[in-house]
Order: C-alpha cells, then structure tokens, then sequence
C-alpha cells in the first residue's frame, strides 16, 4: 500500500499491484472457496476470473464515485450493498450468454460476494482514490485474480482430462487423472502452487516480508 | 424431483459433501482459525449457530422474494439479512449470556464474510429445500464445518511440534493437509444412499 | 471498529441520505439487468430444456409443461395443486404426442444424479433416458451418459400399471451385470453399480407416482390441446 | 481384598537385576590415606566448619555443624589432622568447599566421639534433635535430612511408617544385605523413627527378589504385631515414595503433596537401620554401605565404606584397575550420575558405584536418535501417569510453560523409565531435568525469595528434583 | 593410572531397553515378507513386479526428499520400505506399474515428506499413496484378476505393463482366457454388496478370491501379526479393537437382519480389514500414544469399516476408516491423556 515519504505509484504500479506482487490467489490467498470450487477446467476458472474482475471493477467504480460522500459508519453496508449488486448483474449476465457455464459455475458466481478480496479492496482502495487509479488497480487484482484461476484450472485439466480448453492434448489413450477434478485435487494443486512459491521465494538470498495489507489479511 | 430424506440430507451435508472439504465452503475461516483447538471450537459453535439463523432467514426472505417475483434482490437481501442476523446475535448473546459472548464474540464479525454461511442460504434455495430440510441441511454444514475445523486444528496443533520443512508451511501445509482430509473424506462417499 | 469512536460522528440524516442513494444507485442497475437479460435467460432455459427433452422423444418438435395431481392436470403456468408431478409432453411435426417426459433424481455416489426420461404411454414403457446433471465419479459413474449397454436398458423399460391402478406392476430395479431378465429389469453397469441404482431408484420413485397420476389424463394430452 | 491383585502400582519398568553382588557378605573398607568431606552433601544449607587447618580430629567427632533447621553435622570418618578446608572437586563437577582430612596410618575402626544414652527417655522432639545431630539423612540417594523428614507438622496425623526396602534400582544391594545382616538394628531404627512422628505401626516393603532379606526380618519381627513386612513384586520403580506407598497401602499421593498429606512417612532402611546403630551409641554418621559392582569391576561387593573416600581409592579397592574410557555412575544405573573426576568422594548420598567398561558404553553412545515416533512406550511406562512422548516434542520446542500448564512436567521424578523404553532414543529424563530447571528458575523471577513462613526452605537443590520427597530408593 | 582419563559422561538412565526405531521397523519388514510370498506365489510376476516398482520408488522418493531438504539419507531406517511394501499389497495385482510409481511417489511425498518425515507424517503413508490413486484411477484400482491364474509365472497380466500415462487397456477377454472357474471379475466384498453372494469361508480362508495383492489371506496376515506383536512390535490392542468391534457390530447387524447382512466372518476375512487393523492402523506415529486412546481409535475404525461397507457407496471401507482415524488421533491423544498419579479420577489434576 502506499507509504507515506515514498514516491507515489505510478499507474502501471498500480496495475501490476494485483498481478504480481499482492496477487489475490498466491501472495494474499484470498478468495479460495471460488478458486478452488470452480477451477476444474480452465474455462471456468477464465470465466470466473472474468465475472470476479467484472465485480471488482464495477465495484471499485461506484465506490470511488461515492467515496466522499460514504460515512465512515455505514460504508461496509454501502459496499456490500454495492458488490452484492454487481454479482446479481453478472449472475443474470452469464445465465444470459450461456446456460451451460451458469450451470458449471453454480451458486458460485453468487458466493463472489463473500469474495474477502472485492471487499478488501473496496475498502482499501477503492475508497481512497479517484476512479481511474481504483479502476486501474481494480483491473490488476481482476487480473492477477484470473491469473491464479487459471493457473489452477490449467493444470487441473491438463492432468484430470488430459484437455485443455477442451482439446485433447496428449491424445486418446491419456489415463486422466481423476483425483485432480475431484475436491482433494483443488486443494492439492494450490498447495502445490503456493508450495513452488514459497520455495522460489526461499531460494533468493534476501527473502522480502510479502507486502499483506493490515486490512485485508485480517479477515478471510 | 424426488426428495431426499432428512437423515440422507444431514450425512451427506456432514460427511460426503462437507462444506469445506468437499464443496470449498468457507475455507478462510477453515485455514484461519485452525491452528489451536480451543479456538476451533467456538469458531464452529458460532458458524454452525449463525447458519441455523441465516437458514430460516433465507427461508422466509425467498419465500417473500418469490411471491413478491423480485428474485434480483435475492442475493442483495440474503446477504443484508446474514450481516443483520450477525448483528442481532450478537447484541442478543452479549445481553443474555455475556459468558458465552465472551467466548464468541471475536468470532462473530469473522463470520459475516464466510462464504459458508450465505452458502447454507443459495443452495438451499437452489435444491429448493423444504424449511424441514433447510434446517437440516444448515444443521448438516455447520456439524461438517465444525468437524473440519477441529480434525484440521488438531493436526496442526500437532504439526506444530513436528519437523515440517520450511517451505511447507503456512497456506500450503493447510491447504495439503486440507487435501489428504478431503481424500479420507471421499470414503463417506455414497453414505445413506443405499436405502 | 475502535477509530469510529475517535471521528466525529455522522448525522443520521447524511446516513440515510447516502444508504438511499446507494440504494437507488443499485436498484435501477439491477432492474436494467433484469429486465435487459430476462428474455435471453428465459430463452436459454427453454432451448435447453427443449434439447434435453427432444434429446430423449426422437422425433418430437415441440413441446408443453404441465403438473399432474390427483385433482387432474394443469398446464405449466396455472396454480399448481399439491402433490403434483411435473412432466413434459412432446409433439412431432403434425402435433400428435410423441411421448411424455418427466425429471428423476435420487442420491448417487456423491450427490443427486438427475434424469429425464421419457414415458411412451402407448407402449407403457420408458424408452428416452438422458443425463441432466451429476457429480459422479469420472471413469466409473459417469458411464450412465453414454455405456451402450447401459442405454438399452432404456429402449423399452417395462412401466406396466399394475392392477389397482395406484402403482407400476412391477416396480423398476437394478440386476447385477448381465443379470437382465424381465423387460422391467436394469442391468448396472460393471463397477459403477452405485450410480446404476441411483438411475434404477430415482426412475422407479417418479414413474411409481407418475404414471398412475397420467392414466386418466391420456387421452387429454393426445391431441396436443 | 483383592488377594488376586497384585500389590503394585501401574506402570513402570522391569530392567534385568544384574544383581550379582547379593550372595556375599559386606565388607569392610580401610581408610584411604586422605578424605574428602564436602560441607554440603544434604540437600539444604552447607553445614558450617567446627574445626580449622591442622586441627587433629578423632573418628567419630563432628567436625561441621548443623547450619539452620534443613542441615546436618558431618563428624569425622577416621583419626587424622584436617589439612585443609578448600575448594574439590564434586561428582556433579562445580567445586565444592570440603574439609579434607589426613589419616593417621594407625587410625582404627573404634569410634572414639561418642555418649550413649537412654533413647526411651527422650520426648519426640528431643528424639529428632538427637537424630539431626547424628547427622543422618536419607542414604537411599537423596540425602534429605532426616530429622526434617520426620518432623511432622501439627496438621498431619502419621498413622504409618512405610521403611522402603525395596531397591529397585539394578545393580545395587547394600540395602539388601543390610536388611539380611542387620534386621535387629533394622528393628531399633523402626522404633526410635516410629516414636519420632507418632505412628502406630510399621510396613516394610521389599521386593520379591529378595526373599532372604524378607526371611531374615520376619525373624525378628517384635511381638507386638506393629512392624510387618510385605513383598511387593519386583518392578522399577517401586522404591520411589510414592510408588511404594501406592502399592502397599492402595493410597495415591496427589500431585505435589508430600507422602505425609496421606498420613504416611517413608524411610529408606539403610537410614533406619543405621539410625538403630548410631542413635543409641550416641554416634555420628561416618560410614555407609556402598555397592560397588559392574562390568568394569574385579571385585564387585558391597563395602563399608568410611564417607569421605575418594573414589579413586575405592575402585583400586574393589579392582577397576585402569578406569580410563570407562563410566562411572554414583547410584543406580536408572537414576545415578556419572562422575566427572575420581577424585570426587563417597558422600551419604551414594548407595552404589558402578563401572562400565567400554564395551557397554560404545554400543549406546552411538545409537542415532529419531524424532518421536509415537510408540507411545513412554506412555506405558511412566509411573507418574505423564505423556513423555508429548514432553519431549514440548522440550524440544521449548514450550517449557506449556509442558508445566497442561502436562504436569512437575510431577516428572526423573525415574527414566521412558529413557529406558524409547526406541527412537530420546533422551527424555535429560530434557525434563533442563526444563524443570527453567521452570524453577522462572518460577523464582516471578516470586522473588522473600524470606517465607516456608518451612522447607530447599534453598538451591541440586539436580536431585524439586521434590524430594519421590525418590527410588 | 598416568594415562589420560576418558570418562564417559552421560546422563541417567545409563542403561536402556535396547529396541531401537530401526529394529521395529525391520522386523516389520520380515513380518511383511511371508505376506509378500504368498502373493507372489497368487498372482506371479505382475505381483511380484509391483511389488518391486512400490517399493523402489517410495525407497527412491525418500531419497530424493532427503536430498531436497539436504538431511542424511533415511533409506536404512527402512520405513520407506514398509510403506512401499504395504502400499503394494493394497493394491490390485493387475495394477499398472506407471500408477504404482504415482502411488509410491504420493505416499512419500504427500504423506511423509511433507511433514518432515519419520515420526512426524500425520497420516499412513502406505494409505495416502492407496487413497490418492483410488481417486486418481478409479477403474484401474477396481479392475481385478483372478488368483492363481495359469501361466502367472510366465507372463504379466496385459495392464501391468501399460505405457506410463495411457489407459490401461481392457482385459475382460484377457481373464476369460485365464479364467479360473466362476471368475466374476469381483472382490468377494463387491459381490456381497451388489449381489448379495457371501463368499465360501474355505476359499476366503485360504485366499482364493480376487483381491489387493496382500488381503487374499487373513490367515497369513493375522499369523505374521501375531509374531509381531508377541516380539512387542507391535500394539495388539489396535487391532484387537478393530476387528473386535467390526465383528460386533456385523454380528448385530447379522442378528438383526440375517437375509441383508452377511455373517460376521465374512465382515472379518473380506477385504483388507485384517491387513489394515494389524500393519496400517498400527502404524506408529499415526495412532494414538494413551492407552485409553488406542482402544477408541482402534473401535472407530472397525465401526467405520462395517458403517461404510454397510451403508456407503464403497465396498471397503478400512483404508478411509483409518486415514480418518489418523485424522482423529490428535484429538484422541488429547481427550484421553492419562491420568496424572494422584490426581483425582474426573477432575482435571
């Protein structure tokens, strides 16, 4: 976050916040229940990554707007207020274009409202700067948020079907590996993921304290 | 659609299909609070009350939303009602058993943002739950969540006293240990199914 | 939150003044939501219901919802009385009924397995079976969608109405592999005989209260009214 | 009421006996030409010098008395001329002030510094003064004054003196053979200890591997029906206080309580029987029997030994020619200590000196350690009901707190049971000795020593255990 | 006495029992082997190839581990041969060597070294290993092959040797050309459960049925047990608590209703009940250390067993039973700590 006597960030500071350094999936673990419930493939976990960024922005988007005119005492209220209005939009979205994703997604798309990360940045953020900035740092997060997601889904395709994005990859007589699509995979291949992380974060000679805002962490 | 019995609801939702082993429900507060026992527990007393609470709530409110045919606000008064419900418990615990609130109380706030407990609410507007069963079905999580709760806790409680290497822990020891449970878990599948 | 203490504390006025214009704010998203995407939505739900039901009544081209109780049959739309069962019935091209379609459900290996299958009234038999939804085991249970075997099983599955006309004449059940020997028998599926009786129980369970239910009403659904 | 039951505690170990010095008789030790006599080898405060460099001594005179309540006189073991008071070497390592004493080559075994009198004449209290002036402590290995651990505070009520006969350490068996050789001075000591806390009746307890020593006192049991002798089955250990009292009046001392909340005094019967020797005589301690034995030992017996003899002296005695790359362990091979120097002496805590030789100590020194495998041996064995199996994850994690709060680690006496059985090859007892000296010391930050209304001040106890009130033997 | 003097300074006690981590473990092993035999001497070479590949790659996962977290090799401690060995016997003979590498490798890696290796793992190894691949390839793990086959001694059964990755392929001719007489191709369990035929007592005895590679013969099993535990290798109140319970609960079942539930021996010498209660669920540092502990881990799992093969959707339940029970032993271990001497019964001392 920004610290007073520091240069400001710079947009593409900003921008890159989510996808790298305060990733919402590896650094901060946020937002697991989606990303592990949804991420069988890697459309979905896409699709949710896409929904989760729409939210974000929309949500970081009106929160700016109303950042000064919010009291301090009812803004949890507004925000959820406002999140829970963006996930009903995206909900009707998504059933909208496509039945079948809506079907694989679940209640899902509706649980992004307890998705600590939006409300996190909502209050951390969104309701600090003006909406450029939010929506810049809104789009980050939805990224790097979509990046996780995928990287998770990826892989619990390409081993538990032998596809990704449907397409066969190492051909007909593949044995996919079914523990991967099942529950126990989701959880395996986050750790695994957070495992390599933690490992390439060990190996550098000067390990740095990973940035968790007070905020965020707090609540999961 | 044929109507799962009470008992066959209350396994599955505990065991088969546990919220956070199984379904990815509430795993924050799961990988949060896990690490002692003695917070474990009223952790998952909480939860599992607030859930109840959340049930009947839900229950009512989609029941007003349908006749009402003002099914967009479903979510947004779910999850009004949830934080709602939070508050009220705890004003109602604090003034009526202040020993227990004691015990609670850090926890409560906490559960506003479980995803279990608005889980409780959409699936079982989704399985189109009879109050009976609803109730059930809240019953079911909250035990399931409070059996995740304590088995994790107790093996990290445990883990602590071991020899994990450095890289492993944190997150990704939870989120492994999370998985071998939700493997041994896979051996409740079909429970009650039979008859 | 302890720093609420230190602020200066906000009238209630600018309170409900912002709560009402957050909430006016997402009311009028959400209505334009609602109702810019209600048509696709419901268009969607149509066409794969439609899929879903076509997929088990070859031949058909159109289709109607009704609830049947034991006060008698209502379109879908119409005050539903208690204790009705949902089905379809399927039209071909010259509106004459193809076949009748209804849901089953009972509980699989991990959750509910979902069925759609079609009742031939003429036939008195179950001859469409479709998978509408599952979370069976990869490999194993998921077999019901497309074991050869397994679906013809479903080509004409005895549903005869038992003399007292209050229930099937023989009730439909699951045989061990192989084990077929009357027309309202299943034969499961080699390792998957969990999900093989979830189909077996669940079909059993809604044409049990189905088809007696139909019975008087047949004849209405002829012609495609 | 259960004649099917054995009488016993739950728990604890059965390690081979290894007694083979039983058969024999004791014999007697000579001076050696120089003694070494620390002021502190009680627990309690150091006793305080009566005598100066170059003053000539008699056998049998005290030469250091009594400093306070918690201490006892030492009195010369032979006829010499004190060299010096300085600072030697202990079998714990620190340097310990001592009183050292040149032997006159003609000194003999008469005792020289002593009145008899009339025990019966005295009251209780007078009886306790004349046993703390006799120097006496608990010979079984604590060394805790005896005259402290028979005074009885007004709100005890002592209905049984329980004389521990049991040995249930390996190797040793001086009490053994005092109990065989000396039953009527057995019976005195029982007597003048029962007069002085005001029991009614006596229990002796020995283990069942020493029907001889059981034969000998029945014997000579008094008429009166108020000694007796029970044998108990031979288990380690059942010579700990609170063992032994379990097992042979069914009675549980509950957590950090004295055998005497139960109304129970336990003595060892090395301490009573010597007590039945000395106390009449009007004499001091100057001798105790010490079993020397082990592989690494020619002679292995049990000795009189004169306190005060280096050990050097003994072992050249007793034929542990050369004693390089050996051990040496003072007391029993469960609880003992190993020596650090041979010029260490035998003090009246020392029951036994064993000596392994090479062969017996390379074999476990190089045994590879593994972290806790759950067996939960340790569990099975631990007299005291305690989970060492979770005390040593505790140890090893420094949570001595932990280990004190939710797993009793002050109840620990340190037997070594779970040592014994692990066969990851945790030192257990080691951990436990560290902890509880942490938590003694945390424990003294937190109440700093105002001078309390305390009776049993320990002062600074040796390793020995923050309650010496459970110790084998 | 001029030499130097080397005094050994030791802590008491200065003399110990003399079992050592190494000396269970290894007679485990020897326990193992007639297990292994006798298997061998069932299904042949893929028994005995399977056997070979586990345990060679739990043996070399080990190592790498060791290496990765750069501590000195664990192999001559010989529990990663245990687990290789008792991961084999879990599963079926037919079982493709390129999945019995995964399973070898998930056992150590998911089940021991994560957590720090020997002492530390949380749960069975050997079950980890079992358990992730029955998720991995559930077909592969539930296709059977006929005990005592002709030709076992020649040739391997066709899936054993499936390219790595690939799907094994079928081999319903392959058995029918190897049929023993009535091979239906089902555990005795599979056909209780979906067919409602008890097995032959004789042939269940003696091991004729098709099964894992180590649970054909309770027997055996039950008599190396039985060695181990006389040697105090073993804690026999583990399984005695296990099939105690388990054949209690199926003989009430039985009383209740004879023509649903099958006789209590039946429960006792299907499936891997035996095996697991006498070499997995005693595994160490995985079971309780209390002794009250013990006996309601071990009848938590046979109630466990019987509940899922009764009323689940599995046919054998032990493995999930005590990977559960695992999972359970911390919260057992603290609830039934022992009580303190002295400390009066019921209030916490």
């Amino acid at each position: 976050m920004v610290i007073p006597g520091q240069t400001p960030p710079t947009n593409l500071d900003e921008f890159l916040e989510g996808i790298w350094k305060q990733n919402p999936v590896f650094v901060m673990v946020l937002g697991l229940c989606p990303a592990l419930a949804v991420t069988v493939s890697a459309v979905n976990a896409l699709a949710m990554g896409a929904a989760t960024t729409f939210v974000l922005l929309g949500s970081a988007l009106l929160v700016s707007l109303m950042r000064r005119i919010v009291p301090r005492e009812v803004r949890i209220a507004t925000y959820i207020v406002i999140i829970a209005t963006f996930v009903t939009i995206v909900d009707y979205l998504i059933a909208a274009i496509s039945l079948e994703l809506y079907e694989a997604l679940g209640a899902f798309i509706q649980l992004i409202v307890v998705n600590c990360m939006i409300l996190g940045r909502a209050e951390a953020h969104a309701s600090k700067f003006a909406p450029g900035r939010a929506l810049i740092n809104a789009l980050g997060m939805g990224i790097g948020f979509s990046i996780g997601l995928f990287a998770l889904g990826s892989v619990r395709e390409i081993l538990g079907a032998g596809t990704l994005f449907g397409v066969p990859l190492f051909g007909p007589d593949f044995q996919p590996w079914v523990v991967m699509v099942l529950p126990p995979g989701g959880f395996f291949v986050l750790g695994a993921w957070l495992l390599l992380f933690n490992w390439w974060r060990n190996r550098k000679p000067a390990p740095r304290e990973p940035v968790v805002a007070a905020g965020e962490a707090s609540h999961g | 659609m044929a109507e799962a019995t009470l008992t066959q609801i209350f396994l599955a939702t505990v065991l088969a299909n546990n919220f956070v082993l199984a379904m990815f429900l509430g795993l924050c507060p799961f990988i949060g609070v896990s690490g002692r026992l003695n917070t474990a527990l009223p952790m998952g007393a909480a939860t599992s009350f607030v859930m109840l609470v959340a049930s009947l709530c839900a229950y009512g409110l989609n029941y007003l939303v349908t006749v009402f045919e003002l099914e967009f606000l479903r979510l947004i008064s779910y999850i009004v009602i949830i934080a709602s419900a939070v508050q009220l418990v705890e004003m109602v615990m604090k003034k009526y058993s202040p020993a227990l609130f004691r015990a609670l109380g850090i926890y409560l706030p906490l559960i506003t943002t479980n995803c279990a407990i608005l889980g409780v609410a959409l699936f079982q507007t989704a399985r189109e739950y009879s109050l009976a069963q609803a109730l059930v079905f809240a019953l079911g999580a909250g035990a399931g969540f409070t059996l995740a709760l304590l088995l994790m806790a107790g093996l990290r409680e445990r883990l602590n006293l071991a020899g994990v290497p450095n890289v492993v822990q944190g997150t990704a020891l939870s989120l492994m240990l999370a998985g071998l449970l939700s493997l041994a878990f896979m051996g409740f599948a079909g429970l009650g199914a039979g008859e | 939150m302890s720093e609420a203490t230190l602020q200066p504390v906000t009238p209630s006025a600018a309170m409900i003044r912002t709560l009402g214009l957050v909430a006016t704010v997402c009311g009028i998203l959400l209505v334009l939501t609602y109702q810019n995407t209600l048509e696709a939505i419901n268009a969607n739900k149509r066409v794969a219901l439609e899929r879903a039901v076509f997929k088990v009544i070859p031949g058909a081209h159109s289709m109607k919802a009704f609830h049947v109780g034991k006060a008698g049959l209502v379109p879908e739309g119409g005050a539903v009385p208690a204790g009705a069962v949902k089905f379809y019935a399927a039209y071909d091209q010259a509106g004459q009924l193809r076949g009748l379609a209804a849901e089953a459900a009972a509980m699989g290996y991990a959750d509910m397995v979902r069925v759609l299958y079609a009742y031939n009234p003429a036939k008195q038999a179950i001859d469409g079976f479709g998978v509408v939804g599952h979370r069976e085991t990869p490999g194993i249970g998921d077999k019901i969608i497309f074991d050869k075997a397994f679906l013809k099983n479903f080509e004409a599955l005895d549903a005869r109405l038992g003399a007292a006309g209050d229930a099937l004449a023989n009730p439909i059940r699951v045989v061990k592999n192989g084990g077929k020997q009357n027309p309202w028998e299943i034969d499961a599926i080699s390792g998957a005989t969990v999900t093989s009786r979830a189909v077996a129980r669940g079909i059993n369970d809604s044409a049990q209260k189905l088809v007696p239910l139909l019975a008087p009403h047949l004849d209405k659904l002829q012609g495609g009214q | 009421m259960f004649p099917w039951r054995k009488k016993t505690f739950s728990r604890g170990v059965h390690p081979d006996g290894n007694k083979s010095t039983a058969g024999s008789p004791i014999r007697r030790m000579p001076f050696a030409s120089r003694m070494i006599l620390p002021l502190a080898q009680h627990i309690g405060k150091p006793a305080v010098p009566l005598v100066r460099a170059g003053e000539e001594v008699v056998r049998g005179q005290p030469i250091a008395r009594a400093n306070g309540f918690l201490s006892v006189p030492i009195h010369a073991p032979a006829d010499g001329v004190v060299e010096s008071i300085e600072l030697k070497p202990s079998a714990r390592g620190p340097w310990v002030e001592s009183i050292v004493i040149r032997v006159y080559e003609a000194s003999t075994q008469e005792i020289r510094w002593a009145e008899p009198r009339d025990l019966d004449a005295l009251s209780p209290k007078e009886l306790l003064q004349v046993i703390q002036d006799s120097g006496m402590v608990g010979l079984g290995g604590a060394a805790f004054p005896s005259h402290a651990k028979m005074t009885v505070p007004g709100e005890f009520a002592i209905h049984t003196l329980i004389v521990n006969g049991c040995e249930c350490e390996p190797y040793l068996t001086c009490d053994h053979k005092l109990m065989r050789e000396h039953p009527d001075d057995l019976m005195q000591g029982i007597r003048i200890a029962m007069r002085a806390i005001g029991a009614g009746r006596a229990i002796i307890g020995v283990e069942d591997n020493k029907p001889d020593a059981a034969a000998a006192m029945r014997a000579r049991l008094p008429a009166d029906g108020a000694i007796s002798v029970e044998v108990v089955p031979t288990k380690y250990p059942q010579g700990a206080e609170k063992m032994l009292i379990k097992s042979l009046l069914g009675i549980e001392v509950p957590p950090g309580k004295l055998p005497m909340h139960v109304g129970v005094v336990v003595n060892n019967v090395g301490t009573l029987t010597q007590l039945g020797q000395i106390l009449p005589a009007g004499q001091g301690l100057t001798e105790r029997v010490v079993t020397v034995t082990g592989p690494g030992i020619k002679k292995p017996g049990d000795y009189w030994v004169p306190i005060g003899t280096p050990m050097r002296t003994v072992l050249e005695w007793a034929g542990a020619q050369d004693v390089s790359e050996r051990e040496i362990i003072l007391g029993g091979p469960m609880m003992g200590q190993a020596v650090a120097s041979l010029e260490v002496p035998v003090t009246k805590a020392v029951s036994g000196i064993l000596v392994f030789d090479r062969r017996h100590i390379e074999a476990p020194a190089s045994r590879r350690s593994y972290p806790c495998i759950k067996c939960g041996e340790c569990v099975n064995v631990c007299p005291m009901g305690l989970n060492p199996s979770m005390l040593g994850m505790l140890a090893a994690r420094r949570e001595y707190d932990l280990m004190s709060s939710d797993h009793h680690i002050g109840e620990c006496f340190e037997c070594g049971c779970c040592t014994y059985v692990c066969p990851a090859h945790i030192p257990l007892v080691q951990q436990f000795k560290v902890a509880k000296a942490i938590l003694r010391e945390r424990v003294a930050a937190k109440a700093p020593a105002h001078e309390s209304g305390e009776r049993f001040d320990f002062g600074a106890p040796p390793t020995h255990g923050r309650k010496p009130s459970v110790h084998p033997d | 006495m001029t030499q130097p003097l080397r005094l050994e300074l030791r802590t008491a006690p200065h003399v110990v029992k003399g079992t050592s981590v190494e000396r269970i473990m290894f007679h485990v092993v020897l326990a193992l082997l007639p297990i292994c035999a006798f298997a061998v001497w069932q299904y042949g070479l893929s028994a005995l190839a399977l056997m070979l590949t586990v345990v060679a790659t739990c043996l070399l996962t080990e190592r790498l581990f060791n290496r990765l977290s750069s501590t000195a090799s664990t192999l001559s401690d010989w529990s990663a041969t245990i687990t290789g060995l008792l991961l084999a016997l879990t599963l079926p003979p037919s079982f493709p060597l390129w999945m019995g590498v995964v399973a070898g490798f998930a056992a150590i890696a998911l089940g021991k070294a994560l957590f720090g290796g020997i002492g530390y793992n949380v749960f069975n190894p050997a079950l980890v290993g079992r358990a992730f691949v029955q998720a991995a390839f559930p077909v592969a793990i539930t296709t059977w092959v006929p005990a005592q086959f002709p030709g076992r001694f020649s040739e391997f059964v066709p899936t054993t040797l499936t390219a790595p990755l690939m799907i094994p392929p079928d081999i319903t001719a392959w058995v029918k050309g190897h049929v023993v007489d009535g091979f239906t191709g089902a555990t005795p369990l599979a056909r209780w459960k979906f067919e409602n035929q008890v097995a032959d007592f004789g042939d269940m005895l003696s091991g004729v049925s098709a099964a894992s590679v180590g649970e054909t013969s309770a027997l055996l099993v039950l008599v190396c047990g039985l060695y181990l535990a006389a040697r105090r290798f073993l804690d026999w109140r583990i399984p005695a608590a296990i099939l105690g319970s388990a054949l209690l609960l199926a003989l009430l079942f039985h009383l209740f209703d004879p023509t649903r539930f099958p006789p209590p021996y039946f429960v006792l010498l299907s499936g891997g009940l035996v095996l697991g209660a006498v070499f997995m669920a005693t595994d160490m540092a995985t079971s309780p250390v209390t002794p009250l502990g013990v006996w309601i881990y071990g009848i938590l799992i046979g109630v466990t067993t019987v509940m899922i093969r009764y009323f689940g959707g599995l046919t054998e339940g032990i493995m999930y039973a005590i990977l559960l029970g695992n999972a359970l032993t911390p919260l057992i271990d603290q609830v039934t700590q022992p009580r303190v001497f002295g400390a009066g019964k019921g209030k916490k001392a």
